[in-house]
């Protein structure tokens, strides 16, 4: 039993941690936050310098070759960081669905480019509130060109490519590549919860499309992406929700009141210890996931299900109650609470609700053979 | 057990609605009007000023203050009555509760005939407006834990210090005051309480900026200001007992915190899609909607239990207590909710392409504060175990110790 | 605004509270537990004398006359005492059935003497295990001949006549009087999580039946019924919660632990103001619900729905915390708090889970005009 | 990152699997074995004495402990190892682990080498079991605040007072036992540690009935009973530190409690109709049992972290203490809502006619034991906020002052 990261991993993500203490990246997120800048750029470039951004891409495309425990990793220190970069946009999804689904030119032209932090890819999919479903997609690509409207994109404004959910030809869901600097792309900054990350709203009107992967396996090539981005935004989550606790505690140990810390109270001693159970057992189910997504093992529907649930859950709690902790000074800009507690919101939508990946595990379930159920017993792997 | 007025509540209440119609315009329903924000609009100072004039001309204001201060002298359940029918209309508010519900009865109960004469009126007429400067950096929660200092100089005191959540400061011509006097003494005995012009030299006001983006209070910093005795409520030391008496003229909560409520988080499930049809058929949306309108409804029902005291002429008992504890989680959770229904969308905050003008949005950021302002959940939830239920208070270690001998944080 | 029961209805309540304590009923319920006796006899009797059961009863049927408020505010002193008498049954659901559906001929017959106490009256309904829609109903009536198996029945072992829901000779569900006395109809008490209530499993081989209201009309009147003892439970589960509270509260303050009241503590503190609060907002709903039902208002069915669910919730958790509160006494046998636990659990299942009274909460809810929201805004009656 | 055993391991866990194919009979699945309950079975502790005696004929007895003490000397990975394969099997439980995990080892860490070699091969061995005399009435969550008195008479020390929630008193042979010498000095101070023959006159054993109907605890009741000062384990007045070392041994949980985990709640899911179809067709439940699988599988996941750890010889670290806080509310929340599928039936109890042989209705009872027995849900907060968190502890007005002069309540 190692249930745990290499040793060689834990050092990437010491010092993923060391690099962000040390650039400050939450402040960095603050600036993002006032200016609605969208990203650090100088950070950017040296995380991807330094080849996080590629961590899971391998070195025949430019990439660092760690496979996605790499990622894994870095996620949970950018996430504990607040890091304002656009490395979920461009290393979750644009990489990994060019990864799954790329052809070996589409992953020779692009691959290499998005490793280093050259470009930015992303991933557009949304077309405003409410659940997309494929009868309800409104972008469409007729021969080679796409039309549509998406949002919210994130990091939608600084992305150069971004792979896009849309109708084919033969009216069935696909992905495609989009290069964002050519004719008949339009966008616009759009304000969300959560300054500290840019999204856009990307209106097509007849820009260039290319197919990425089959005719009509958009559906199933999505599904995929999202079981494995599940798993990595779980990490991020997990960091932030990390921090958020950490956060708490040391207020709650140099606040004082009536004479004492505030942590010497059972309101805030218990409150701290319920955010500390969720973000362990979240923590434990995110290991699991990250095993089954290095492993590519049929486990991984289930295990991302179960990651993303517990880990959006974890973080959302731990920010809000983070503000809580914190009292009135909670709730003014000036402090860093809201900077969790908007990235946590964020994240627990960014690949939809828990209420839908709730649903999709207990579908899961029901496909799984009897036995799958033995492990809830906690008996053995 | 009927809903009805009383006869006399009855021909009050239509005195109210008489006034209100010929006064001013009904309130859109269910417009969605963020958390305060219609204070800050351009213009609302002075249309707030105006607006309690006219209250002020009918006989509205003050309702239940007595005559000699310039009130109506009337019941309880008649300002309930008001504010319930108030609540229809379009009429800004939130520039004189502060003043009239707590500072102006401070003033007049501590003060002398000639203060009662000097301030009551125009603070009724709406011609000056008044706050409340208690809450400290380091205070928080624990109120009597100030350290802003007032030190005697012949016939005036001289106060250095800062204040914070200070609603209404910038716009305030005075302000009620508690600082440390003595703070050799323990906590709560070396208070004194004052009164002063918010224009005194020496007082500075900077606005706090909160999650949401609005600025409703203030930190208020006091730099060697100069009040004259003639301006001290209460014997010297005594200024915990006069801002007791303060607190205690906290107004009845009738209406809930703006924002979604039942209604809104109703009418979206009703309008919004899922992924497998309309929310509102979705068992999960349908048991959670169960569960809030249960609360919405409890609150609402306690609240006509209180009333019913009220009109009785009995002070409210203690399910008056739990509106706020409820309410703001709820709203929390039903901002939240709200996005979570609008899935990957939910994110964006423009008001514009948004389900209820993004008031689910808005909501997420402002409810946190509505757990923490005016009583935190967890000081609420104290208060209910030691006043309701009778349990012991936490033990203190701060109650017989000099102030300046107490530990403190470095927060 | 007169939101609160009359003085003459106050008066009723404060005897009821004093003679049930005169009784210790308490103390009854446990004997009843101990001895898996159904119910207490001679309690029963002095209720029955006092005028208590056919509080709802019309003067003309033996019946004190006070409607529906008088058995409102008997059930909540009932239910704080734990009585163990069949008077849910015989008058909320037996008495209320006839009173609803009866010919004239039925109440005078059965009326007076549901009204003494000289009979016993209940609902026979579930079958077992699971959820009874008309669909799956197996109890069926030929002719005038009732045949099926109906478990568990409240107090069936002791009840003179049921009120049974069954189909009728044209398939659909209707209500049967049935004589419990009469050939053709077995009982067995059977084991349930509370002994302090004797349960019965009736077997019914063509035994006599007759017909109580319209054929076909049986949906609509159980529906009916259940509505109006919704908040008739509801105040049972008021008394519940609010004696639990009281025993929580009493051993708080009487037992210490690292020498203070254990009720000092913030995590015993916070636990019973959670309490005292989910208790609160259950009676004033149920009040709402009285009213509803003293005025057989159209809000009847959404107040009742409302009432059900915060009261069930109410009294589960105050009885549950109250274990809780009570530490290693309170899961002991010689304590009473697993009394008012197992009623608690007893009561939010007797007339369905709360989960099908919120589901019907929202029904009724999406057919209300719209103006009924309204009173969510909490501004008007 | 892998799930595979280290080859030592797998060794290890061969040579157990063998042992066990050999000597016992593999578990139903999912059979519903209610909460302890088989521990009363008629020769059940004849059966459990067999088994033990078979382990420790195979070396599986004692895997942690010193060779010296007639252990295996092995490491917790291989106990764990053990308890983990043992699970699969129907074997008698529960009769031993108080004995072997916290009894036995605070005598040999204190006692004499003769007293070593006389105690700990019969209990190894299952010929003598032993239980632990600590909780008191007035005790609870607060350990230290015992009152059974010990007085020095000669060479013997005499007891009186009572203990209460002893497992296994009646068929236990010894006990370990903390009494208070001396009640002046401050509670943890005037504590003193001894074991006895629970066949001392004067020890007098009545069980007590739990909610569920089961009485697995006792209460004893000491009368004048006279232990032999040779029999004191460690110095007067040093009891607290000792019995510290007894609850230090508390062994590693590895399963969950026993009763409707998420297999069974889902099972029944898939199985009972509700109005309107199969449960597990119903969006509520879905996301409830959703709710609960992340739970189970994070415990599960969070004790394979744990078992990492153990793999490498290193500690256990915080995230083994969340286990029973988060299972034992799980277990009574599935309980209740395995009820509630059942709708108006689900108040029957009689396994005869009810899904899973009535197991909801059987945990609805013995959960509430779960969040109170070996730790309130309450102290468990407590402890991680402290020890893991590093918060303070909560104040104590009971540290400094003498034992009898501390305020006690009715209770």
């Amino acid at each position: 039993m190692n249930f745990d990261f290499s040793d060689e991993l834990k050092q990437l993500r010491d010092e993923a941690r060391r690099f962000l203490a040390e650039r400050n990246a939450l402040a960095a997120a603050r600036r993002v936050l006032e200016s609605d800048g969208g990203h650090d750029a100088a950070l950017w470039r040296e995380i991807g310098e330094m080849g996080w951004i590629g961590a899971a891409i391998p070195e025949a495309f430019g990439g660092a070759g760690l496979g996605p425990l790499g990622l894994c990793v870095l996620a949970e220190e950018l996430g504990a960081a607040l890091a304002p970069v656009p490395f979920s946009s461009s290393a979750y999804l644009a990489s990994e669905a060019i990864l799954l689904a790329g052809s070996a030119a589409q992953k020779e032209r692009y691959l290499p480019k998005l490793a280093s932090g050259a470009i930015i890819g992303t991933l557009a999919l949304a077309e405003g509130p409410g659940a997309l479903t494929p009868a309800r997609l409104g972008a469409a690509v007729a021969g080679d060109r796409l039309t549509g409207t998406k949002q919210p994109v994130p990091d939608g404004a600084a992305a150069d490519i971004a792979v896009v959910a849309a109708r084919g030809t033969d009216r069935r869901l696909a992905l495609f590549l989009v290069d964002l600097a050519a004719a008949g792309v339009a966008r616009e900054r759009i304000a969300t919860i959560d300054p500290s990350r840019g999204h856009a709203r990307l209106i097509f009107s007849g820009a260039a499309a290319e197919p990425l992967g089959p005719a009509g396996g958009g559906e199933r090539l999505l599904e995929r992406l999202f079981d494995r981005a599940a798993v990595l935004f779980a990490f991020e989550q997990l960091g932030g929700a990390r921090a958020a606790l950490d956060m708490a505690k040391a207020y709650a140990l140099e606040r004082y009141a009536f004479g004492r810390p505030i942590g010497s109270f059972q309101a805030i001693k218990h409150k701290l210890a319920d955010v500390y159970v969720a973000g362990e057992l979240a923590r434990s189910n995110a290991y699991y996931g990250a095993w089954a997504l290095s492993q590519e093992a049929p486990e991984l529907p289930l295990a991302a299900a179960t990651a993303r649930v517990a880990a959006s859950d974890a973080f959302y709690l731990a920010a809000k109650e983070n503000i809580q902790t914190h009292g009135g000074m909670g709730y003014t800009w000036a402090f860093d609470c809201h900077l969790y507690y908007r990235r946590a919101k964020l994240l627990a939508l960014a690949l939809g609700s828990t209420r839908i990946w709730k649903d999709r595990l207990v579908a899961r379930l029901e496909t799984q053979h009897d036995g799958a159920l033995d492990g809830a017993t906690g008996i053995a792997p | 057990m009927d809903f009805n007025d009383t006869p006399e509540e009855a021909a009050f209440r239509a005195r109210v609605k008489e006034f209100l119609a010929a006064n001013a315009a009904r309130r859109a329903p269910g417009s969605a009007e963020g958390y305060r924000s219609s204070q800050s609009a351009p213009g609302a100072l002075e249309r707030a000023k105006d607006w309690q004039a006219r209250k002020h001309s009918a006989g509205f204001a003050g309702i239940t203050w007595p005559q000699e201060w310039g009130g109506r002298g009337g019941s309880p359940i008649e300002q309930v009555i008001y504010n319930q029918e108030e609540a229809a209309y379009a009429v800004p508010r939130g520039f004189f509760e502060i003043g009239l519900g707590m500072c102006i009865p401070t003033v007049c109960g501590w003060g002398t005939a000639e203060q009662r004469q000097r301030f009551a009126p125009p603070a009724l007429a709406g011609s000056e407006i008044w706050c409340q400067l208690f809450s400290e950096p380091a205070g928080g929660s624990d109120l009597a834990g100030l350290r802003t200092r007032a030190e005697r100089s012949g016939d005036d005191w001289i106060i250095n210090g800062q204040k914070i959540w200070t609603s209404g400061a910038h716009y305030s011509d005075y302000g009620i005051l508690v600082a440390r006097s003595d703070p050799g003494m323990p906590k709560h005995k070396g208070l004194t309480f004052f009164f002063l012009s918010m224009k005194t030299p020496g007082v500075d006001i900077r606005p706090i900026r909160q999650i949401s983006g609005h600025s409703h209070f203030n930190e208020v910093f006091f730099t060697d200001v100069r009040i004259p005795d003639s301006q001290r409520l209460g014997a010297v030391g005594a200024g915990w007992q006069v801002a007791l008496t303060t607190l205690m003229n906290e107004r009845l909560a009738v209406g809930d915190a703006p924002g979604p409520d039942f209604r809104e988080i109703f009418d979206l499930a009703r309008r919004i899609e899922l992924d497998d049809g309309p929310a509102i058929r979705n068992a999960a949306v349908r048991d959670q909607l169960a569960q809030w309108y249960v609360k919405t409804q409890g609150l609402k029902y306690t609240r006509f239990r209180t009333m019913t005291r009220l009109s009785r002429g009995e002070t409210p008992g203690p399910e008056a207590s739990i509106g706020k504890l409820v309410g703001a989680s709820k709203l929390q959770e039903i901002a939240a909710f709200g996005m979570d229904l609008m899935e990957m969308g939910g994110i964006i905050s423009d008001p514009s392409v948004m389900p209820a003008e993004a008031l689910f949005q808005q909501a997420l950021l402002y409810s946190p504060a509505l757990r923490i302002a005016g009583g935190s959940d967890e000081i609420l939830r104290n208060i209910i175990a030691e006043r309701v239920l009778g349990l012991p208070a936490d033990l203190r270690v701060d109650k017989d110790v000099p102030f300046n001998r107490l530990p403190t944080g470095r927060r």
